[in-house]
């Protein structure tokens, strides 16, 4: 049987490197200048989403684990940032740490159950954890149900940088996106992500080496929950509140289909994937489309034609082996 | 009055027994996730949007050709079958050879196109659609006024249940289906046209829970979001029951519908997320699932 | 280590110990009553008809199964109740009847998983892959010692079956194992990796305990100092090979009346 | 000094496709066109025009676009915003960006409480008014002993606590409660114990799909039959018209407009109907309010300047179809009366969309907060 | 005897990997040929391509007037091929006689399933037991049993002893042969050519994905260096 991981580059040549090399730049140029063309609340949601697909994809792609329940994590850090905020008074940088520690801790309670299964009931196990999450906050004080936690003070970053500026604002989201994603990079480029490699590909033989593979499973998730967390808490100071809609389990369903259309197991994919879905529901917003139908059916086609979605698809194309991309299978 | 935990036994055998309605359609929903999974390795996230069809099919042979109840309790669920054999045939046939989690999010997408269509024809506060007069009115239990109607959504439920059981446990056919399960190929080569059983197979499983989605027309209001609500929870019956065996989706169905059925009384505001609570507490004790084998 | 003389004719010490084990799978026991002593610096093999329990055993043994009754020591611990990747930490290690590789991953990166947990880099996220660079004289060596110098450039999944078996072996060895099972190691191999392989299986027996199943009796005979003999979940007998391939029992149950 | 950019933009930012769509949804949208058709189209010699977006209920989404209505798009006011997350998220938007948002399509009080703003108003409805509506007047009629069916979260929460405020100081009294889940599917245990509880009002704390399922099943279970009183505390025409007279004979309800009242509601509700096909309720009739009240605020600054619209918003009377004889306060929030009404029988009914009684009219000043009282840091 | 089976230039390939370059083979009526053959040459991978479970092939096959490549596998079996898979296949979540009774039949002149337990005597105690609670040797047996019943023309083995005890395989040399005196045509693949050369006619040596030579069971002494060279036993 296939692996959903099975698109993943596992080597590149020194052109590959060298074109990643530069696209990489090409890419920071285009945004760091992008707030002088784009509307930059935009451009901060694409990136505090950008951030969540990667945190996502770091467990999907790299552990092979398709969590359906990472909303409990981004949602759950912007309740936890947007709340110390305005009701304890905290600066940015401080509310921002409380929710990653938030879904930090989430994430080990979460993914000390759903770890004991594998393949599809972990992406139903992990469904139904965030779906009890999701209640909790419907039901507990300190969200304010339905209404969500509204006005939260921006404030001032390190209290000299004003965040109402929305130029400071952008740049300080980039920030912790570029950090966010060099965090991932880091960590499956290292002795870490080795064995967890290993125990995809194998997972018994990696007990028999000795390896508790559950402990190592769960660090990756808790890895990826922490990032979702940031990505959440950001998001909470950026918009200004923290409401239902993101610990839903339709907003779990859009970051996978933002790292599937962005290309799974890919470092750069879900940048894509997630400009791609945040540009089409706004314009969706305003055209005569209904969302759901055309999200359903974008899934739908992306399953069957791009399993390996936009990057993925490039690497794999003609180009692509050209410039020394190189794929299993 | 005896008494249980402040509560009169008989509001208890009340809420065991509505319980046991509820109970009615996770068996029947997690029966037709069961099989289609058994066999296809699908996880088929649409089966709440199929259920929801199988409403909608009942509502609009009403509304548009005057078609009552009793046919459609035998045409909506060949109606979506059909659909299931196309989607099957057309779709789900290409993800067969890939990781399960492309079948999952392919469903995904199908359930979130079939019920945003709903939802952009017929709104979300939903359609009625009465209870036939046949089965109209209730009887006084001595302990609790049931509705006929829900009893015979009982019965049903039991009867599709047991017959299903019986299809796959004790037939020829059903023999090829548990054979197929475990080596397709093999089957295949023995002579077997296993592209059609699969079809047949997600057919079927689509059938039922058209025929549950006929069924609770009367009782919930035909909406497109009745699907999208159960189905997590369906889920978490299905991962509690381990999805070895059909008897243990069965059977892991009602008891899930009566344990909730009682926390309604109890503690009710725990009462959505109490199985949930039982998934995480049967997972941490036998993670292969009450009925499951282990991997 | 300084164990200079070779065991001599009184006992040898044991290493792996199991008494009364038992294994029901629902109303089916697949092991019953198994006794079992594995010997320092010995071949032990684990022979039987098909179906007798010698996988079931080992399963057992390493706690990949749990025992529904009886006692495993190893090294005087008692391991009944531990996970298998403790085991496995406490050094006894085992390989798979079906090859156990890392497919995608290359021979030497294939070794250096396995150096990875001894040597502390494990769980290092924030080191660079580079770290991992001062396993490769390691792994050098352990792949030289079985022959794959040529290959360890290749992904394991591209080895032929029998290579990938003796890849196997250095993956183990890599992790210095005080007790090495082994389940059907030759299992469909060429006769030349055959040969190989035994030697090494002699080789690495010099310094540690080896329990082996395997069906080749020419290996059975030419390596292993003592042979058990499993018949539908129960021991048959025991002893060395000429003793046991001499009990008219095991001529009948196992190795027919046709010549080796 | 006339419109800033040459023509006035108004904004319909509601949910179009997910569960509030029949609630408001394109309808209104066709509601605020009809306004500004009445207006002729123009106002202060520019044209009028009309955007909406579908904001799927989610904060972020309306919060961008109205951002970018705002800043880019000129537009000048923004309403309807159906559900309470969004509502507040855009009023704090438009209040940053000094714009007018005008809330139709939201329930909750703190619009016009601690989260109001001197360009934001709220003009449909409020949990306050339905609970005063439903709770009130309910046991004036009779309805003395109360059970509540309440969702549990937030706003079951308020919709439960205000109306029991009310029921007791009208001298009737709660004799129970009990709490279920957002989005639950089976309410006969509840019914259950609301039947047995032997009040004569079972109160529906609830919204949406939740009301109606229970509404369905209390139907099932003979509960009305047996003589007890289903009140539902947040339910309008569109969705009786989901449910059917069959299951919803009997209910109780409080909406701030009916189409079938007299003649001048006949009127707009037919003229509604033959543009979307259905009749208005109070989110339609009341963004049809809110529309032609800005436009006419609009002309009577004789600019489209916020500051100036605003303070006329404020201090200018309202009188059209949905808000007659209605008035502003200083908290933004629009007063008007409100309508208890109960669902017909289906033989009562004597045309498609007839569907109500009128059982009694409570007077806005009843019906709705004393600005003074809110909570809103404007009113002094 | 005419041939049943006629294999042309047959090539076969697992995604990439060209595994069968060029077979050229046939089978005679009532004749029973054996493929040896080291490890991954390509053995198990030429009867898969002949039923047909390895679909990317070209060449030509054709079986009893059947051409084989246009024959869909859950249609092979009615042409007549009978096909024992190396790891058996035996069904766990069905009993014995389940498993016996699931090849459909596809032709008359099968065997009864009394004349299947009169030849398998312990398949009949453990008909109402699990599938995978037989021994190695009997699942081999039951394998090879349920095909038996289906009325096929030729059998297809592969590797019919591999891991079994030597006392079995014996046994399963002396049902082969009953086979072979009832006409039944066999292609077997071995690696155990002593076992082999008890029972087959013909041979075929196997080796990158071709056949490198054929001869008759008696010539089998004389070419033993060959055998050993290739082998490498
Ligand atoms: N998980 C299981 N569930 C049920 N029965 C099992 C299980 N594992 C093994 N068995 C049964 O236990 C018995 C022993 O199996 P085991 O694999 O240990 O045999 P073995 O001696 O290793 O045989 P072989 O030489 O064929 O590998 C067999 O009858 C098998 O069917
Ligand atoms: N499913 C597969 N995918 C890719 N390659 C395969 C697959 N099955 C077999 N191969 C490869 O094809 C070649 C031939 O395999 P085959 O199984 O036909 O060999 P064999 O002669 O039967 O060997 P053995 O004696 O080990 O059974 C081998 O190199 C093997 O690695
Ligand atoms: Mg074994
Ligand atoms: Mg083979």
């Amino acid at each position: 049987m296939a692996d959903i991981t099975e698109t993943i580059p596992t080597e590149k040549s020194g052109i590959a490197a060298s074109v990643q090399a530069g696209f990489l730049i090409v890419g920071l140029l285009l945004l760091v200048l992008a707030p002088f063309f784009f509307y930059p609340i935009f451009l901060m949601k694409l990136l505090c989403f950008a951030l969540f697909a990667c945190a996502f994809n770091l467990l999907l792609g790299y552990t092979g684990l398709l969590s359906f329940g990472h909303a409990t994590f981004f949602g759950g850090a912007a309740y936890f940032t947007a709340y110390t905020v305005k009701e304890w008074g905290f600066p940015p940088e401080l509310g921002i740490l409380v929710g990653v520690a938030g879904a930090t801790f989430l994430g080990v309670v979460m993914g000390f159950v759903a770890i004991r299964r594998q393949g599809i009931y972990f992406a139903m196990v992990t469904l139904s954890l965030s779906q009890m999450f999701y209640f909790f906050c419907l039901q507990a004080k300190f969200t304010e149900g339905e209404d969500g936690i509204q006005s939260v003070p921006r404030g001032h970053l390190f209290g000299f940088i004003d965040l109402n500026s929305s130029t400071n604002m952008y740049y300080f989201v980039l920030g912790v996106f570029i950090i966010g994603v060099l965090i991932i990079w880091r960590f499956i480029n290292s002795p870490f992500g080795m064995i967890l490699k290993s125990i995809r590909e194998n997972e018994s033989r990696a007990i028999s080496l000795g390896y508790s593979v559950a402990r190592y499973k769960l660090g990756a998730f808790v890895m990826s929950a922490a990032l979702a967390g940031l990505a959440g808490a950001v998001k909470a100071i950026v918009f200004q509140f923290a409401t239902l809609t993101d610990v839903t389990w339709q907003m779990s369903g859009e970051v996978i289909l933002m790292t599937l259309l962005g290309g799974i197991g890919t470092l750069i994919g879900p940048l894509f994937g997630a400009g791609l879905v945040v540009t089409l529901e706004n314009y969706l917003a305003t055209s005569e489309f209904p969302v759901t139908i055309i999200t359903g059916i974008v899934f739908m086609v992306c399953v069957l034609l791009f399993r390996r979605g936009i990057i993925g698809e490039f690497y794999a194309s003609w180009i692509g082996r050209k410039l020394g991309f190189v794929y299993r299978r | 009055m005896t008494m249980i935990f402040g509560i009169p036994v008989q509001a208890l055998l009340g809420q065991l027994l509505i319980g046991l309605i509820n109970g009615s359609f996770y068996a029947l929903l997690s029966l037709g996730l069961a099989i289609i999974f058994g066999l296809l390795r699908v996880i088929n996230f649409a089966h709440g949007a199929l259920y929801m069809l199988g409403a909608f099919v009942a509502y609009l042979l009403l509304a548009y050709a005057g078609i009552g109840y009793w046919p459609s309790l035998i045409l909506a669920p060949i109606i979506v079958g059909l659909l299931g054999a196309v989607v099957e045939r057309l779709f789900l046939r290409r993800l067969y050879d890939l990781d399960p989690l492309y079948g999952l999010l392919f469903t995904f997408g199908m359930a979130l196109t079939i019920e945003g269509t709903f939802r952009y024809l017929y709104g979300s506060s939903g359609q009625p659609y009465a209870t036939p007069p046949a089965l109209a009115g209730g009887a006084n239990l001595g302990f609790m006024f049931l509705p006929i109607y829900r009893g015979w959504v009982v019965v049903m439920s039991l009867i599709i249940c047991v017959g299903t059981w019986l299809l796959i446990e004790k037939t020829k056919l059903g023999a090829y289906l548990r054979a197929a399960t475990e080596n397709t190929i093999l089957v295949q080569a023995f002579g077997v046209n296993v592209p059609v059983l699969l079809t047949l197979t997600y057919a079927l499983g689509a059938a039922i829970a058209a025929f549950a989605g006929v069924l609770a027309a009367p009782i919930y209001q035909v909406s497109p979001l009745m699907g999208s609500n159960i189905i997590i929870v369906v889920f978490a019956v299905v991962v509690v029951g381990g999805m070895g065996s059909i008897m243990g989706a069965i059977i892991t169905g009602y008891l899930l519908g009566i344990a909730e059925g009682l926390t309604k009384v109890f503690y009710p505001e725990a009462s959505n997320i109490v199985i949930f609570v039982i998934m995480a507490i049967v997972l941490l004790i036998r993670p292969a699932g009450l009925f499951g084998r282990d991997a | 280590m300084a164990v200079s003389a070779m065991p001599t004719e009184d006992k040898p010490r044991v290493v792996l110990s199991a008494r009364g084990l038992r294994r029901d799978f629902g109303g089916f026991t697949a092991v019953r009553n198994v006794d079992l002593d594995v010997y320092d610096a010995s071949v032990h093999a684990l022979i039987g008809p098909n179906g007798a329990g010698k996988t079931t055993v080992f399963n057992l043994l390493t706690k990949f199964l749990q025992p529904t009754d009886g006692t495993i020591k190893l090294n005087g611990v008692d391991i009944t109740k531990t996970p298998p990747d403790k085991v496995a930490r406490m050094g006894l290690v085992r390989s798979f009847q079906i090859s156990a590789v890392f497919p995608h991953l290359t021979v030497r990166d294939n070794v250096r998983v396995a150096l990875q947990r001894p040597n502390n880099l494990a769980t290092q996220f924030w080191r660079p892959m580079s770290a991992l660079d001062r396993l490769n004289e390691r792994a050098e060596q352990l792949l030289a010692s079985v022959g794959l110098t040529k290959e360890q450039d290749q992904l394991a999944a591209d080895l032929s079956y029998g290579r990938k078996r003796v890849l196997e072996i250095a993956t183990t060895l890599a992790l210095d194992p005080k007790v090495l099972l082994l389940d059907e190691p030759m299992a469909g191999m060429g006769q030349e990796d055959v040969s190989v392989v035994s030697g090494i299986i002699r080789e690495v027996a010099r310094s540690r305990a080896v329990l082996m199943v395997e069906h080749n009796l020419s290996v059975v005979a030419d390596i292993c100092a003592y042979v058990t003999v499993l018949q539908r979940g129960e021991i048959l007998a025991e002893g060395d090979y000429a003793t046991v391939s001499a009990d008219p029992r095991v001529r009948e149950a196992y190795m027919g009346t046709e010549e080796g | 000094d006339g419109a800033s950019d040459g023509k006035v933009k108004i904004g319909i930012l509601n949910d179009q496709s997910g569960v509030y769509a029949d609630f408001g949804g394109k309808s209104s949208v066709e509601a605020a066109k009809m306004a500004a058709e009445d207006f002729g189209g123009k106002v202060l010699g520019v044209p009028i025009e009309i955007v909406d977006a579908d904001h799927q209920n989610k904060p972020d989404i309306a919060s961008n676009i109205a951002r970018q209505w705002y800043d880019t798009q000129q537009v000048d006011a923004i309403m309807e915003l159906t559900t309470s997350s969004v509502a507040l998220a855009v009023q704090a938007v438009a209040k940053e960006k000094k714009k007018i948002d005008i809330v139709t399509g939201a329930a909750t009080t703190d619009l016009t409480g601690k989260a109001c703003s001197p360009y934001g108003f709220h003009w449909a409805y409020d949990t306050h008014a339905l609970a005063v509506g439903t709770g009130g007047a309910l046991v004036k009629q009779g309805g003395d002993t109360w059970f509540f069916l309440t969702a549990d979260y937030a706003f079951g929460y308020s919709l439960e606590q205000q109306t029991s405020d009310f029921v007791k100081s009208s001298g009737g009294t709660v004799v129970g409660s009990v709490r279920h889940p957002l989005s639950t599917q089976d309410f006969s245990s509840f019914l259950l114990q609301a039947q047995s509880s032997g009040a004569k009002v079972i109160g529906l704390a609830n919204a949406g799909l939740d009301t109606a399922n229970a509404i369905k099943q209390a139907a099932e279970f003979g509960i009305t039959q047996g003589g007890q009183h289903l009140a539902a505390l947040l339910f309008t025409l569109a969705e009786v018209h989901g449910l059917g007279l069959e299951a919803a004979q009997g209910l109780t309800l409080t909406e701030g407009y009916y189409w079938n009242r007299d003649d001048e509601s006949r009127k707009f509700g037919k003229r509604f109907f033959e543009r979307t096909g259905k009749m208005p309720n109070m989110i339609h009739a009341g963004t049809y309010s809110a529309v032609t009240q800005y436009l006419k605020a609009v002309q009577k600054a004789g600019t489209d300047d916020t500051e100036a619209v605003a303070k006329e918003l404020h201090s200018m009377p309202v009188d059209d179809v949905f808000g007659r004889g209605g008035t502003v306060g200083a908290n933004g929030r629009m007063i008007h009366d409100m309508y208890l009404l109960q669902v017909k029988k289906p033989a009562e009914s004597k045309e498609p969309w007839d569907y109500f009684n009128v059982l009694a009219t409570i007077p806005g000043k009843e019906a709705y907060i004393d600005p003074a009282k809110s909570g809103c840091d404007l009113v002094k | 005897m005419g041939t049943l089976l006629d294999i042309r230039g047959l090539n076969a390939w697992y995604g990439e990997s060209h595994v069968l370059h060029g077979v050229d083979m046939d089978v005679g009526e009532g004749e029973t040929v054996t493929i040896l053959g080291r490890n991954g040459v390509g053995k198990t991978t030429t009867l898969r391509t002949i039923v047909g479970i390895v679909r990317s092939r070209k060449g030509t096959i054709s079986f009893a007037g059947n051409n084989m490549m246009q024959v869909p596998l859950h249609k092979a079996a009615h042409t007549g091929i009978g096909f024992v898979p190396e790891e058996r296949g035996i069904f766990a979540t069905l009993t014995v006689s389940e498993n016996l009774l699931l090849p459909p039949v596809v032709a008359q002149g099968g065997m009864s399933v009394d004349e299947i337990y009169e030849l398998f005597p312990n398949l009949y105690e453990r008909r109402n037991s699990s599938g995978t609670k037989l021994s190695g040797g009997e699942q081999q047996m039951l394998a090879m049993a349920r095909i038996l019943r289906t009325g096929v023309k030729m059998l297809l083995l592969d590797e019919p002893t591999e891991g079994l005890a030597p006392v079995i395989v014996q046994r399963i040399g002396d049902v082969l042969k009953k086979l072979k005196q009832r006409g039944m045509t066999i292609l077997l693949v071995e690696q155990n050519f002593r076992f082999a050369s008890r029972i087959a006619d013909r041979f075929y040596l196997m080796d990158h994905g071709q056949m490198v030579s054929e001869f008759p069971v008696g010539e089998l002494a004389g070419r033993m260096d060959t055998l050993h060279k290739v082998l490498g036993v």
